[in-house]
């Protein structure tokens, strides 16, 4: 510990007797995570004058916010009358009264100036015969509070997201922000509290950093891996919603996992909502539009936890397609050819790649896939961390914040719509980079990290990198990953739920017996898979242990054993907290916000969801 | 002089036979470089056999069949497993391209892997990327405007938004570009397929106003005239897209606005 | 081999000398000299087809015919102006070694003046029938 | 990012020793080589024309050496060297238009080329030897 760091505090630590060095940097904001909430927050962040820096474990571009097909939200009225607080009682709706308020007018009162920015950096979107941007329907969306169907999602084709990541990209790289590509982060650097930066390794070169930062914010995405089945990538390992839990902080609503309806079966990779906005649809053994019957006026377009639930019933009850009756058809062959090549280039591709269908004749077999996570860090709406202190369930965590899928605003509440994922993005990106320029004085000295900064870091990469025990890390994710899946998914009750706690906690305290067998540091995939199941594992179990917590069904958290959604006892935000020495979850809650941002928009009042 | 064989350090040695899976039946056999940047010895092949009835059916799935169940320290980059994010891109049976979407069967005879062609290797199938991203950035690859722009959208007929298929869907996978042999010999100073195309994608929408600076940029016997039309690049894309074609557009820009 | 030190940040080696701000010269000539040359080459074998028979006075005969000889003298002008550029591109893509490529590209220019100059000037010579 | 701290060299990934050798990159080539030989070959013909210019002896040794076995097979050589590198040209022209650069369009045109040099070449010596 001889050598001490421009930082103040030793840059050399010996741990299980080897020894780690160090490199130091100083920052006004860290962005961890490259996806379209973090890009759009370096953007903000770095075009105000901070000193920014973004933390990102894949190249950006690599992000998982490219594979978003259908399009983003937002009430621009290019394809008929239109309206933001049309938009805000369908999210509202949507989130089945478990959204905050707050948080989802800001949302949908600043979704078209976040599209209509993103279209001035370049995005090349779709085009109607005006020259506006193409708006395409999508489920959950309505005019005129439920009355009619919106066509609300802008699309560039269906590869809105790989739009958007790539213009995101191309506009961050405007200012003087520094990229560190392939770098993962660790942990976060806590004092007393507070969060004063991040500690990563560069897989390039296998070297340790400590970034030190006013504003550390987290834009790590979900965590869909802790299930077998997802339309995630697989690095969506929820890395910085682990690390907020070993710092000692809650996350929230982490029971609520979404099923997209149609993931294609086996392969798992996504057919966006779009393409039933088009006018595709689903039907059963008997060639049956199902739907009908689950969603008499919305039909298709429900709701994604209306979908899945009533496809996941069809399924059950006998009237699954194929050898085994397990999954369900999706027809587009229908519509136009040329409709297809032009709106759903890409997902005709996927299909005809990972399912062998030819979508101008033959339906795509399909199956719901775990999609995205509700739950995450809990934020209010500048992005900012929250935690519950003395019973103030609003404390903010200072110098953390979170946004994009990690976070948890929360907007979308029990069950996301499609669509309001990329908003969501953009519009909290745009919030955080805004609030760092209005919060962080350019350049402001900051104090000395303290002493051990970042040893506890180095304790675990240790641990993992020397892990020599007789379970190798891909046993461990599997049993995760099957429990999950098993015991966590669309139809859930107590029993299958108490079963699912005890395996999970089961599969947590087997990681003390995992093994890994490269020991190097350069590009070391076998210890960074190790890192990012540990990640898993502890969301995985708060995931479970908030859903047998939660006795009610709401959203995308259907309980067979509590069919009705329960406003008296369960209009509340789960926070869970873990120790993870004792390997113990503790259950807390925060109250929901039963009240809008301004005056424009009165509190929606919760009723029954019908679609 | 241009080098047209591999220097002493990077010449390849046959690797390690892994023993094959108890029990399988239906087996298939891949060969995957390996480089260690932690020994100092040459690049070698290892052989591995698939269990085809464990594992599912592209080649990505073969490899993490491989690194799950036989050998964890084989280093790969991937990522959506779905063909959009142009991690997981590398030489396969002689042609760059996703191993996500490469069907394992599409393969005869055995898998045979390299990382992307003539790139520093950082470790086995996970080649330097660096000087790629740096050319990408080089072409500005945002909108250019001066005009205030619009208090909604700026418009953009059918038409002119129709000039960006086959473009815009580019996702940086380096396959084209590292399948160019005249970015093998001139990869420091020619900017190669992908980023021609990109810079194309930018040269024809109709939003920019920076077009002639762009064409400036570009015009330089190494940077854009590096291209020979080999067609290596078109004949590789696994997004099925044509940097070829979109570089003869760049050249023909360049020789439109001479007249 | 590499322009710049490993020191230099990754865009810094990209963007080198910046842009040369030309090239399409080059590439317009190449290509409006090799649509000469199709023509001009076809005509000259052509003339060479007829004369293979032919005594040295027929041979003499033909290529001081003014057409010819000024067809003739364009070809070789427009040949050794493509070959001159295709070379260079040549010596561009393979030789890395700035010293060596200033040379070689130099010597290349030689080499086509050369017989740019030996070709017209027999020509010529033929023609007004020294 | 960061400089490399590695203190082992990088190798460099194998590329001519591995890559699928594609018609069209064949044809590249070939494209090139034959330019080369052309280039090369106008040292010849500006043996011939001042030779020519020299006087009959000059001349003389210049049709011996055209007419030997060596002299015609170098001749029939570098027609179709000289006919593949037009047609090569030709094909050129084709994508300098922006056409021809479809998957059918490009094997074709690279097909095109070969069958063509290798025809023409013969048509273009059987003229020769009809005339003679």
């Amino acid at each position: 510990m001889a050598e001490t760091s421009k930082t103040g505090t030793p840059s050399s630590f010996t741990v299980g007797g080897r020894a780690y060095t160090f490199t130091d940097h100083t920052f006004d904001v860290v962005v961890v995570g490259a996806g379209g909430a973090g890009l759009r927050a370096v953007v903000g962040a770095s075009e105000a004058g901070l000193k920014t820096a973004c933390i990102t474990k894949v190249f950006p571009t690599r992000s998982h916010t490219v594979a978003a097909q259908g399009g983003i939200s937002a009430a621009l009225g290019n394809m008929g009358e239109d309206d933001w607080r049309w938009h805000m009682y369908d999210t509202v709706k949507g989130s089945d009264w478990l959204g905050d308020q707050d948080a989802i007018e800001y949302l949908c009162k600043n979704a078209p100036a976040a599209v209509y920015e993103l279209e001035h950096w370049g995005v090349p979107f779709s085009r109607t015969e005006a020259g506006k941007i193409y708006q395409r329907p999508f489920g959950g969306m309505t005019t005129n509070y439920g009355e009619g169907r919106a066509q609300r999602t802008c699309a560039a084709a269906d590869r809105t997201g790989h739009a958007i990541l790539h213009t995101l990209y191309g506009q961050s790289l405007r200012y003087s922000a520094e990229f560190f590509i392939e770098y993962f982060a660790i942990d976060l650097i806590m004092e007393d509290g507070v969060c004063r930066g991040v500690v990563a390794l560069s897989m390039d070169d296998g070297t340790l950093h400590r970034f030190r930062a006013h504003k550390t914010v987290l834009a790590t995405g979900g965590y869909g891996r802790a299930y077998f089945s997802c339309t995630s990538a697989h690095t969506c390992t929820g890395d910085g919603n682990a690390m907020v839990l070993r710092a000692g902080l809650p996350l929230q609503d982490m029971e609520f996992v979404q099923f997209h309806p149609t993931g294609i079966y086996g392969a798992g990779c996504l057919i966006t909502e779009g393409s039933r906005g088009e006018g595709g649809y689903l039907t059963n053994s008997e060639g049956e539009r199902f739907m009908e019957r689950y969603a008499p006026s919305a039909k298709d377009l429900a709701s994604r936890d209306v979908v899945s639930r009533a496809m996941t019933m069809e399924i059950r009850e006998g009237r699954g397609v194929g050898k085994a009756k397990d999954h369900i058809y999706l027809h587009l062959d229908h519509l136009d050819p040329k409709i297809l090549a032009e709106r759903l280039p890409g997902i005709s591709e996927s299909a005809k790649i990972f399912a062998g269908v030819d979508v101008t004749r033959e339906p795509i077999p399909v199956l719901p896939t775990v999609h995205y996570n509700m739950g995450g860090i809990p934020t209010n709406y500048y992005g900012e961390v929250l935690t519950k202190v003395n019973g103030d369930p609003d404390h903010v965590v200072p110098g953390l914040m979170a946004i994009g899928e990690a976070a948890c605003v929360s907007v979308h509440g029990a069950n996301r719509l499609g669509s309001n994922s990329l908003i969501d993005l953009v519009v909290f990106g745009r919030a955080a980079g805004a609030r760092c320029a209005e919060t962080i004085e350019r350049g402001a000295r900051q104090a000395d990290l303290p002493k051990d900064a970042g040893l506890s870091s180095l304790d675990r990469l240790d641990r993992f990198r020397h892990a020599s025990g007789s379970t190798p890390t891909a046993e461990l994710r599997l049993d995760m990953q099957r429990t999950m899946q098993n015991n966590c998914a669309v139809f859930r009750t107590g029993e299958v739920l108490e079963e699912g706690h005890t395996l999970i906690h089961k599969v947590w305290s087997g990681t003390d017996d995992i093994r890994v067998t490269d020991r190097s540091l350069i590009w070391n995939t076998d210890l960074v898979e190790a890192l990012e199941y540990d990640n898993l594992i502890v969301q995985a179990v708060v995931t479970m242990d908030s859903a047998v917590n939660r006795q009610e069904s709401r959203g995308a958290h259907a309980r067979e054993d509590f069919p009705d959604r329960d406003d008296k006892e369960w209009m509340k935000h789960t926070l869970a907290f873990v120790d993870t020495n004792s390997r113990t979850v503790s259950i807390d809650y925060r109250p929901v916000h039963t009240y809008t941002m301004s005056n424009e928009i009165e509190y929606i009042a919760p009723k029954a969801r019908v679609y | 002089m241009v080098q047209l064989t591999l220097p002493k350090n990077s010449k390849m040695v046959e690797g390690k036979v892994w023993p094959k899976p108890a029990g399988a039946t239906k087996l298939k056999e891949f060969r995957i470089y390996r480089w260690d940047p932690e020994d100092a010895s040459n690049p070698r092949i290892d052989t591995y056999f698939v269990d085809m009835d464990d594992c599912g059916p592209m080649v990505l799935d073969g490899l993490i069949w491989i690194k799950n169940k036989v050998d964890p320290t084989l280093a790969f980059r991937r990522s959506c497993r779905e063909g959009i994010c142009g991690s997981c891109s590398m030489n396969i049976d002689g042609m760059n391209t996703l191993a996500c979407t490469k069907g394992m069967d599409e393969v005869k005879g055995a898998v045979k892997i390299y990382p992307l062609p003539h790139m520093a290797v950082i470790k086995d199938l996970v080649p330097d990327l660096t000087t790629f991203y740096a050319q990408h950035r080089s072409i500005e690859p945002w909108l250019h405007t001066s005009t205030p722009a619009p208090e909604t959208e700026w418009k953009q007929s059918r038409e002119d938004r129709e000039k960006l298929d086959g473009l815009y869907e580019c996702i940086l996978c380096a396959c084209c570009t590292t399948s160019c042999p005249s970015y093998w010999w001139n990869g420091d100073r020619y900017l190669g397929p992908a980023t021609l195309l990109q810079a194309y994608r930018w040269l024809i929408d109709s939003r920019d106003e920076a077009t002639g600076e762009r064409l400036d940029n570009l015009e330089d016997p190494f940077r854009l005239y590096r291209c020979h039309t080999i067609m290596n690049c078109a004949q590789t894309c696994p997004k099925g897209l044509n940097p070829a074609k979109a570089i003869a557009e760049i050249k023909k820009m360049m020789v439109e606005r001479r007249f | 081999m590499p322009r710049f030190s490993n020191m230099r940040t990754p865009l810094a080696k990209v963007r080198g000398l910046g842009s040369a701000h030309e090239g399409t010269e080059h590439f317009w000539r190449q290509r409006l000299t090799a649509v000469s040359n199709l023509f001009l080459t076809t005509f000259f074998v052509g003339v060479l087809l007829s004369l293979q028979a032919g005594t040295y006075a027929d041979v003499i005969a033909t290529l001081s015919h003014p057409v010819v000889a000024i067809l003739l003298i364009g070809m070789m002008i427009s040949v050794t102006l493509h070959m001159r550029i295709g070379m260079q591109v040549i010596i561009e893509d393979y030789v890395h070694d700035d010293g060596l490529r200033v040379v070689a590209i130099g010597a290349n220019t030689f080499f086509a003046a050369i017989i740019a100059i030996a070709s017209v000037f027999a020509l010529l010579k033929i023609a007004f029938g020294a | 990012m960061a400089e490399l701290q590695t203190k082992v060299a990088r190798p460099l990934s194998p590329h001519l020793q591995i890559f699928r050798p594609l018609l069209t990159m064949v044809m590249s080539i070939v494209h090139r080589i034959t330019g080369g030989a052309l280039y090369a070959g106008t040292a010849l013909l500006a043996w011939y024309l001042v030779a020519a210019a020299s006087g009959p002896d000059a001349f003389a040794t210049a049709s011996w050496f055209f007419g030997s076995i060596i002299g015609q097979l170098i001749l029939f050589g570098y027609t179709w060297v000289w006919i593949h590198h037009a047609l090569g040209g030709i094909r050129h022209f084709i994508w300098d238009t922006g056409h021809g650069y479809g998957v059918e369009a490009r094997n074709w045109l690279a097909k095109a080329t070969l069958i063509g040099s290798v025809s023409v070449t013969i048509l273009v010596w059987a003229i020769a030897l009809i005339v003679r």
